[in-house]
């Protein structure tokens, strides 16, 4: 990699690490509300797998995505934007921060029920091996989504039909306040070897060493040797989400984590090392980083809400006859808020 | 015009639409290996005819509707046969919080355009093995559900499904594939979300889908030789609930039955019952009467089996009474 | 009579069943580990006061309820918490074919006394996190199925529900854990399968559970200023389905609303309309109305969420519409 | 084992056997209806788990069914009549072919939904461990059940709560027409690597090597070991079920495993062998079982349906107020099938 996409890999972290803080203060604002999952620490994940996938290959994720949104390059306006909930964001303000979606770049979306998304996963995986686009699929899930049965019939079918995609674990150890021990009987990695599937540990605190798994991944399913999982061990430094209290776990162990930075890390230990910025660079893009972030704040503030209208809209992608009658009951809001009438159409 | 079985009407539609459309392939559990082709020989041959396009998938439901969204999702119009439609509640995560809420959830960037296939019904099998779930997929914004009750609609219909962008839930039914009915040479589709008269009468409207229409016809032959004179809707369509022949009937007979096949309470017919009130209050001389399975999980023993299930003589039953009753 | 919340009545319920039943435990995702104990606080506490009783497990709902099923059938009394409804749908199989049918399908050798506890509800959580499918459990032999309104409901059903013999879904409510009520110090239990006034009056019956409730007492101390004077029946079990009261009450005031939370298509409020005008025709002078959530799969949008789902205000839209239309 | 009991375990195997074919005979005559599992050639899994068993263990099957209600001691006369769907079968006719029960027995049941009692037999597992009852559950499965969801959930569950259970695949490599390398991924045994649990592959055509390998986890579970996974390689001799033409399987396949037969190689490698019995006591034995499975057709043909008046029975064990009502319709079935009267109840 050269040296600007090395920065850029950089200021991708950055810019969500600043996102994150900033969608933090303005859920606290209630600017934001319903559920919000921070993806602080784990930035390095998002950006180093994104950085090994080619443009139109799929990428697919779990409700924790804003990183992974803005890695694959939705613009934090349109990000910002969907957690206000506004008819500029990402979907208009229907998904919220739990489903940012970006088809236009090949990504799927963030999906909400664990381990639902990962048959998905597979089918566009299914898809590229039917269609022959050569492209490859990622799927990234939390450790906890590694019990429910979805992990188990995806994987077995993946490897079955040998399809062509990347099962990835962001194994952050906890589930919520459910540590890795109390939810899974064996090492993350094991796992993999109920499908005989090629797996590796990978640090996801280092985005060379991400960026390099994914790589190396892909490059087998593009080759037909069919699909990987990676065991991406990871840490998230805020509570599950901004509702979470975070009692649970141990003040010492986020410390400890917190050292390993992978922003941190990747300035010191590759930038700065190799001398291929200076502090004051450093310190400019933190400086562009933060106004991009709040122009996009400032522009999710200035956005409409949807219009009420559209209520109804993509329900169905292809309407047909009969939607309007009632008890079927497709219709606007002020109409269906009324009483049905005796009418033969209400 | 050749008279077929439902069961091969259904397989005309697959097999026109899979050489009309390269990207329609069918994934389902023995769709090729068993007895030549699926549990009830929908799929028979197919496998042969278009090599690489029907495979066979591990029991896992959650998978066969879950890869099929992503493959839809991905490009592709996949057609997923779930053996019976007892095992749609392995997958009901998959179909109500995935496949039906995709499209309106990220706001139209991502279409499901795949169709579930699967059979009601019943024959000894007990209570896993003889479900209706049609009230359930009914209450689900975002897919369309379709239940033929002939093979002139299955095919028709089933070719409208194909080619739908949105997921539907194609419901077939055990008692009906071994049935006949005339269906033209020459192509046809029959739109989603509208309902058909199956016959024309004055007395009572019933209103019904599936096997059901068929004990219906039933039942308006005898009640004919009587002098009594049915008119029966067959709705087609469960989502979107087509209920404007419902409504011009009951307008004409100022009668209405809901004839289903499920458990009566929270089941389809309510629906039907609620907004037809609702819509014809003054229209109506009886309140409307329902016809349903008894609410028991289905006995094996064929007595049991046969009191729980609804027939004819229930339907004839439910008429004498409606048209003896005064209100 | 000390006042407390939803929330603390359920947990009061818990431990005093505890207390009285060693094989009582609360299985489920982090009901000891998250913040001090459940997703929503219902169990805080309780694993410190009862060691080796509450358990968290893995993220599986399947094998949650089916878990609890088995440990259920081998002696036990199992709590199984669910984090939210929605997740319900991934062990819908165990739950239909499973919990419900054992007793049955075995001729009576199965017991399943297990209670599912899980809250309804929303809160700008979107579409896969804010759903109602009170009509699925309540269309379902085998289950009883229970959504009580207020604190003291929550506690005396919640008791019942653990000493009953057969798999209990109880329905709770996020809107609701934090709301107040008087409850009192001694142990009482409320019988399932039996509704409840929770407003007398003689204008209008509205019918009602969980939430809505609240909603209808809220638009009646509206429209009681107005001198509109709405009785309220609160059917607190949903299955057995009592329609006693609301039926006592239309003899009363000849004019129905059901009020529900969830989809209108299908909805319980289906049920409870049809089964009504069947029994109660002669009493109606106006067709029974529905106060429902609009049929679309929850939008995150504080305004697209507030137009989606129903409040006091549409509950007095129905009844001023009802009110003023002749027919 | 002494000579009496190794000659019981012929006997069962016999019994089924003959049990089988006769039943067969019966759903040609259409006195048996439905889906029929039919047993042959798997006599000695069922036959050798159960006698490695105590009889207040836990034992939870699939719908293949009829053995194991055998094995576990349910009458043949009771399970002809549940197949002939009469009142005096092991659910009354309730169940059927594919939920056959004997609690007093502590058999739970057969079940008819791919991969639904695994979470079931879970329970009962943790049940005896939560009471200290010392049972074992042994859940037995069919090879294509083991792709589905639960089974991963069950999985897990048992290992990460130590659960003295042995999961028990009856491998006999197809799963109606669909051969296993079409539905699995890998060789089954290594299905227990990803929950690193304990697992032997058995060969399911030899009564005693089943009965050891069954000790050996039951064992292990009692000392709290934990949970066990046997791949019991066997093979069934008849189509999928009655209904089943068995146009996929070779012919000379099914001819080899034949050779290889449960009941003919216990006779001559270990009764005749060893001279536990003479050619003449086989022949006895042969009788004897022809005789108890006469008499339960007998048994069966002259039982009575189940009353009408039972339908409603055991949907709930504890009846609750209200459910006579409209609407709620857990009423008699002469009352349920007359229409709704105008009245307050129906
Ligand atoms: C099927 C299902 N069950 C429960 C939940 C509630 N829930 C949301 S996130 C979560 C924890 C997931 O943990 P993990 O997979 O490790 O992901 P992380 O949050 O650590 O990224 C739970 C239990 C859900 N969304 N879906
Ligand atoms: C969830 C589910 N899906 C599909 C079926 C239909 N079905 C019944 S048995 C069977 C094959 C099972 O094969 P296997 O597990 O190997 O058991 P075997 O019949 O060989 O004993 C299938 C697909 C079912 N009963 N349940
Ligand atoms: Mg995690
Ligand atoms: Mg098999």
């Amino acid at each position: 990699m050269d040296k600007e996409n090395l920065v850029a890999l950089y200021r991708q972290m950055v810019l969500i690490r600043v996102f994150e803080d900033r969608a933090a203060e303005m859920y606290a604002k209630a600017k934001i509300a319903g559920f919000l999952h921070l993806y602080n620490g784990q930035e390095a994940v998002a950006v180093g797998s994104v950085s090994a996938l080619h443009p139109d290959d799929d990428v697919v994720v779990n409700y924790r995505d804003h990183g992974w949104a803005l890695a694959r390059g939705s613009s934090a306006r349109a990000v910002m934007a969907e957690l206000f909930g506004r008819a500029t964001g990402t979907t208009g303000g229907r998904g919220g921060s739990m489903h940012l979606v970006d088809v236009k770049n090949r990504f799927w979306g963030g999906y909400a029920i664990v381990g639902g998304h990962l048959p998905l996963a597979a089918g566009l995986a299914a898809a590229a091996q039917y269609l022959k686009t050569g492209r490859v699929t990622l799927c990234s899930m939390g450790d906890g989504s590694t019990n429910i049965g979805t992990f188990h019939a995806a994987m077995n079918w993946a490897k079955l039909w040998n399809l062509p995609i990347i099962f990835m674990v962001e194994n952050n150890q906890y589930a919520m306040g459910t540590h890795y021990d109390v939810h899974s009987a064996v090492p993350m990695i094991q796992k993999a070897a109920g499908y005989d599937m090629y797996a590796e540990q990978v640090d996801g605190m280092d985005v060379m060493a991400v960026r390099e798994a994914v790589c190396r991944a892909a490059e087998r399913a593009r080759k037909g040797e069919g699909p990987s999982f990676l065991d991406v061990v990871t840490y998230r430094y805020r509570g599950h989400s901004m509702a979470d209290p975070d009692v649970q776990r141990d003040k010492a162990e986020i410390a400890r984590w917190k050292e390993r930075d992978p922003i941190t890390r990747f300035a010191t230990e590759v930038l700065l090392k190799r001398n291929l910025v200076t502090p004051k660079d450093l310190n400019d893009i933190q400086k562009s980083v933060e106004q991009e972030v709040e122009d996009a704040i400032e522009f999710a503030d200035k956005s409409p809400e949807p219009a009420l209208d559209t209520l109804y809209d993509y329900i169905y992608q292809q309407p047909v006859r009969n939607m309007q009658i009632a008890g079927s009951l497709i219709r606007p809001p002020t109409i269906a808020k009324d009483i049905p009438t005796n009418g033969k159409h209400a | 015009m050749a008279e077929i079985t439902y069961r091969e009407a259904l397989k005309r539609a697959l097999r026109e639409e899979m050489q009309r459309d390269p990207t329609v392939v069918i994934w389902g559990e023995d769709v090729v290996a068993y007895a030549g082709g699926g549990a009830y020989g929908v799929t028979s041959g197919l496998a042969k005819e278009f090599p690489g396009r029907v495979r066979d998938t591990p029991i896992a439901e959650e998978a066969i509707i879950g890869v099929g969204i992503g493959a839809a999702m991905g490009g592709m119009r996949p057609v997923c046969e779930i053996m019976t439609v007892n095992f749609t509640l392995v997958a009901w995560d998959q179909i109500v919080n995935h496949a039906a809420k995709q499209s309106h959830m990220f706001n139209g960037q991502i279409k499901v355009p795949m169709v579930i296939r699967t059979p009601n019904g019943h024959g000894r099998t007990a209570a896993t093995h003889s479900q209706n779930f049609d009230a359930w997929f009914a209450h689900v914004p975002g897919l369309k559900v379709v239940a033929p009750s002939t093979p002139y609609d299955a095919k028709g219909l089933l070719k409208t499904s194909i080619r739908d962008d949105d997921p539907v839930v194609f419901l077939e039914h055990l008692q009906l594939y071994g049935t006949r009915g005339e269906v033209p040479d020459e192509e046809y589709l029959i739109p989603i979300g509208v309902s058909d008269y199956k016959r024309r009468g004055k007395d009572v409207t019933l209103v019904t889908w599936g096997r059901m229409t068929m004990e219906s016809l039933k039942a308006a032959r005898i009640l004919a030789e009587e002098g009594i004179d049915v008119e029966i809707v067959d709705l087609r369509t469960l989502r979107p609930l087509d209920l404007s022949l419902a409504l011009e009937s009951v307008h004409k007979t100022n009668r209405v039955i809901v004839v289903e096949e499920g458990w009566r309470t929270a089941g389809l017919g309510a629906e039907i019952a609620a907004s037809l009130q609702e819509m014809a209050f003054n229209d109506l001389d009886a309140p409307i009467a329902r016809v349903a399975g008894l609410e028991v999980p289905m006995p094996y023993a064929r007595n049991l089996e046969r009191a729980t299930l609804p027939f004819a003589e229930d339907v004839i039953a439910a008429v004498h009474a409606m048209m003896q009753k005064q209100y």
